[in-house]
C-alpha cells in the first residue's frame, strides 16, 4: 500500500459554496485507487465528490466523469492542461485549486 | 494644436510628462498610445475605470460600447457615471466624465450591444479589445470576432470578492498559426451550463472589486500598446524571446484571501480550437450570417439585448 | 429620506443592494460603513480611486485633505478631477465628482496640508485614515498620529510601474500593547536617506499602477470597518483567532514582472519602537508641540507645505 | 569546503537601477564566508557589493555594514525580520528580494 498523500485544495470563484463555504481544505487522499494505480487528479475528483461535498448538487462541480465546463484545475498555479489534466499522479503537498470562471463585470 | 515640428503639443508634453519620463513609455510610447484606437465593450463597473485610465493615459481614439442605461443600482461601482445620468446611456454618461478628464482623446459611441451581425465591422475599426462585459454569451462573441480581426484581447470579469484577468490572442496571429496567443475558446472550450452562471445582479459584487480589475484591464492594454516588439512577452520583462508557443497567463484576485492574486499559467492555442485552429469551424461568414447561435450555445434563457 | 421603521431609506437600498447581498456586508456590513467615518490624506493618484469607491459604497462621512491644486500633469491618473478644474483645490475638485457620484455621502473638506500641531485633532474625528501621501515625512507623521489617536491606517504608495500596500496599526491597541498591529515606526524604524527619495514629480508614475493601489485601499478600508469582530484576521478568511500578537502584510505590485503581486509576511509590533510601544517618544504633547521635527527626521529639503 | 550555494535574488522598488536595470538574477554564491562559517545574510550583501552591483552609489543599498533605511529584505517572502535578520543562513534555492520602499502616489 502506498502512503496516504497530503495535499492542499481550494475553491474558489463560488464552487466554495458547494464545500462548506471554505476555501481552504487540507486533506490526505489514499496513495492509490481502488485499482491499486497511484492516485491522480481524477481520482482526486471522485475522492472530493464522496468525501468532502456536502452539497448535493454534484452537477455543479463534475459533469461525464470530470470537471463541469468553466471549472479550471489549477495545480501548483499552472493549468492542470499542462501538467497532464486527469492523469496528473498527486505528488505530497501539491496544491491544486478550482477555480470556477466568472463572468460579473 | 500641433506644431509640425513636434510630435505632440505642449499641452500633451505637460499632460502626459510623468509616464512619459518613463523608458517604459517614454516619447516612443506615448506617440504608440496616440496612435492606438482602443475598443471597450461593456462600460460598467470593468468599463468605467478601464476607460478612465486609458483616456488619461492619452490613447488617441477610445471607442465604447454599451446598450444599457444607468441606473441607481450602478453606482456603487460604476464609478464613471453618475446620480444625475442616471437613465441616460452608460456611453454617454461615460462619455461626459471622461471627456472632462481629457479632451484631446477620440471618443467614439457605440450606444448598443454587441450583436453578431455587426461584430467585426465594428472591431475593424480598432487595434485592441477590451472585455468588459458580464455574461459568457458576449465573451465568446468577442473573443471569435477578436480572432477573426486580429485584435488583442483583455479580458476581465468579476463578481462577489473574486475577479479574473487574461490576456488573449496576443499576438494575434491568424488562425491555424500557433504562434499566436490562446483565444477564449483555447481556455475554455465548452461553455458553462447556464445554471452554473451567476450575474453580478444575482450574486453582487463589491466595488473595488471590480474596480481593480478594470484598471488592471487599463495596464495590460497600455502594455500591449507600448511594447518595442511583438516577440517580447507580455506579463513579465524577464522572460528570453524564443520561439515558443505564446502561453496566457491567469491574474485571479480574492479579496478575502491571503494572498490576495494568484498568478497562473495557462495553455497556448489548441490545435483543435474551434476559432483559432486550422480546424477552426467559426469563420466570418458564420458569424456574421448569425448561423454561430451564441445564445444558444451558451444555454441562456434572457433576451439577446442583454449582451 | 429615511423612513423611522428601516434602518435604510429606499433609494440607499437600491444603491447599494448589490453589495449588501454578499454575506460579507448584508445590511450589518452597510450600516457600519453608514456609520464610518474616513479619512483621506492626499487626494492624487491614490486618494482619487480610493475615495470614489468609498463614496461608491456609502460609507457615511469622507473627509479629503489635501493643499494642491489641480494641475494638468496630474490628469493622466488623479482620475477624480477633470481639465476644467485645473487651478482648482484638488479636495473641491474631488468634491465636485464625489457628490455627483454619491450625494448620501457627509463630504468634509480639509483644503489644506496635515502639519503635526493639528494632525491629532483631525484625526480624531474619524474612524480609519488612508495615507494617500507621497513623501516619507507625511508617512511618519500620519502613521505616529495615527497611533497617538487610536485609528487603523491603511498605507500604500506608488511610483513608476511598482506599488506597495499596508495595513497598519490594526487593531489599534494603546502604545505597549503588543496585540496591536504594528505601524509605520515598527517595519521603517529609520527614514531613508533624503537622496534615496523620489517622488511621482522626478520618478514618473504609470496612471494604473498608482490607480490598483489606491482602489485596493479603499478595499482594504471597507474590509476593516465591516469585519465582524476586531480579533478576525484582516487579509485572510482562513487565520484563525489565536492570541498570537498581530503581524502585518504587505502587498507589493509590479506591472512589467510576473507574478505581478507578491504578499509578504511582515513583523508584529516593535517591542522598542518609538511610536506605538511602552518605550515611546512620541507622544500627544511632543507631537503637537512641533518637538518632533519630521522635515529634518527625513532630510528633507522643499518647504513643509508640500506635505 | 561547503557546495557553494545558488539562489535567486530580485531587486525593485528602484534599487534594480543599480545591479544594471535588471530585477532577476539567478547567482551562485560561496558556502562559506572568509571565516569559514555558513553563508548568511550578511555575507550576501556583502557579496553582492563586490561581486553583482556595478553603480558605485554602494549608499543607495549599504550603510553601516547592512541595507540602508528604506530597504526591506525578504527571505522566501517574509520579512527577514522574522527569520532572524542578517543571520539568517542561506539555504538552495532561497529566493531573496529587495526592496525600496516607494514614497509616491
Ligand atoms: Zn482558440
Ligand atoms: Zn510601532
Amino acid at each position: 500500500m502506498a502512503d496516504p498523500i497530503p495535499l492542499t485544495v481550494e475553491f474558489t470563484g463560488g464552487l466554495e459554496m458547494l464545500f462548506s463555504d471554505q476555501r481552504k481544505h487540507k486533506i490526505s487522499i489514499p496513495g492509490q485507487d481502488e485499482d491499486g494505480s497511484a492516485s491522480n487528479v481524477a481520482y482526486l475528483i471522485h475522492w472530493l465528490c464522496d468525501n468532502l461535498m456536502k452539497d448535493p448538487r454534484k452537477e455543479m462541480f463534475v459533469l461525464d466523469d470530470s470537471v463541469r465546463p468553466g471549472v479550471l484545475v489549477l495545480i501548483n498555479d499552472s493549468d492542470w492542461e499542462l501538467e497532464g489534466e486527469a492523469n496528473y499522479e498527486l505528488q505530497p503537498n501539491d496544491n491544486v485549486v478550482f477555480v470556477s470562471t466568472l463572468h460579473g463585470g | 494644436s500641433q506644431s509640425s515640428e513636434w510630435p505632440l503639443s505642449s499641452t500633451e508634453y505637460q499632460r502626459y510628462g510623468r509616464q512619459m519620463i518613463m523608458p517604459e513609455i517614454g516619447l516612443r510610447g506615448q506617440l504608440q498610445l496616440k496612435k492606438a484606437k482602443v475598443l471597450i465593450v461593456g462600460v460598467g463597473g470593468l468599463g468605467c475605470p478601464a476607460a478612465a485610465y486609458l483616456a488619461g493615459a492619452g490613447v488617441g481614439t477610445l471607442g465604447l460600447m454599451d446598450g444599457d442605461t444607468v441606473e441607481v443600482s450602478n453606482l456603487h461601482r460604476q464609478v464613471a457615471h453618475a446620480t444625475g445620468r442616471v437613465g441616460m446611456s452608460k456611453v454617454d454618461s461615460a462619455y461626459e466624465y471622461l471627456y472632462a478628464l481629457n479632451p484631446e482623446v477620440n471618443y467614439i459611441r457605440h450606444s448598443f450591444h454587441l450583436s453578431p451581425e455587426h461584430a467585426i465591422s465594428v472591431f475593424e475599426q480598432y487595434d485592441i479589445v477590451l472585455d468588459c462585459t458580464d455574461h459568457p454569451t458576449s465573451r465568446y462573441l468577442i473573443s471569435d470576432t477578436s480572432v477573426l480581426t486580429s485584435k488583442p484581447l483583455v479580458s476581465a470579469s468579476a463578481l462577489k470578492t473574486e475577479g479574473q484577468l487574461i490576456v488573449l490572442n496576443d499576438p494575434p496571429k491568424p488562425p491555424g498559426d500557433l504562434f499566436g496567443g490562446p483565444c477564449y475558446r483555447c481556455i475554455f472550450p465548452k461553455p458553462p451550463p447556464a445554471e452554473s452562471v451567476l450575474s453580478c445582479g444575482e450574486g453582487g459584487i463589491l466595488g473595488p472589486v471590480v474596480g481593480v480589475m478594470g484598471v488592471l484591464q487599463a495596464l495590460e492594454a497600455i502594455k500591449v500598446l507600448t511594447r518595442r516588439s511583438e516577440a517580447q512577452g507580455r506579463m513579465t520583462d524577464a522572460e528570453p524571446a524564443t520561439a515558443q508557443p505564446v502561453k496566457a497567463s491567469l491574474l485571479i484576485f480574492s479579496a478575502f484571501s491571503s494572498p490576495q492574486f494568484r498568478t497562473i499559467k495557462m495553455r497556448s492555442r489548441r490545435a483543435d480550437c474551434a476559432a483559432c485552429s486550422a480546424k477552426r469551424v467559426v469563420t466570418a461568414d458564420s458569424l456574421s450570417s448569425g448561423s454561430l447561435d451564441y445564445i444558444a450555445f451558451c444555454g441562456r434563457t434572457t433576451p439577446v439585448d442583454v449582451l
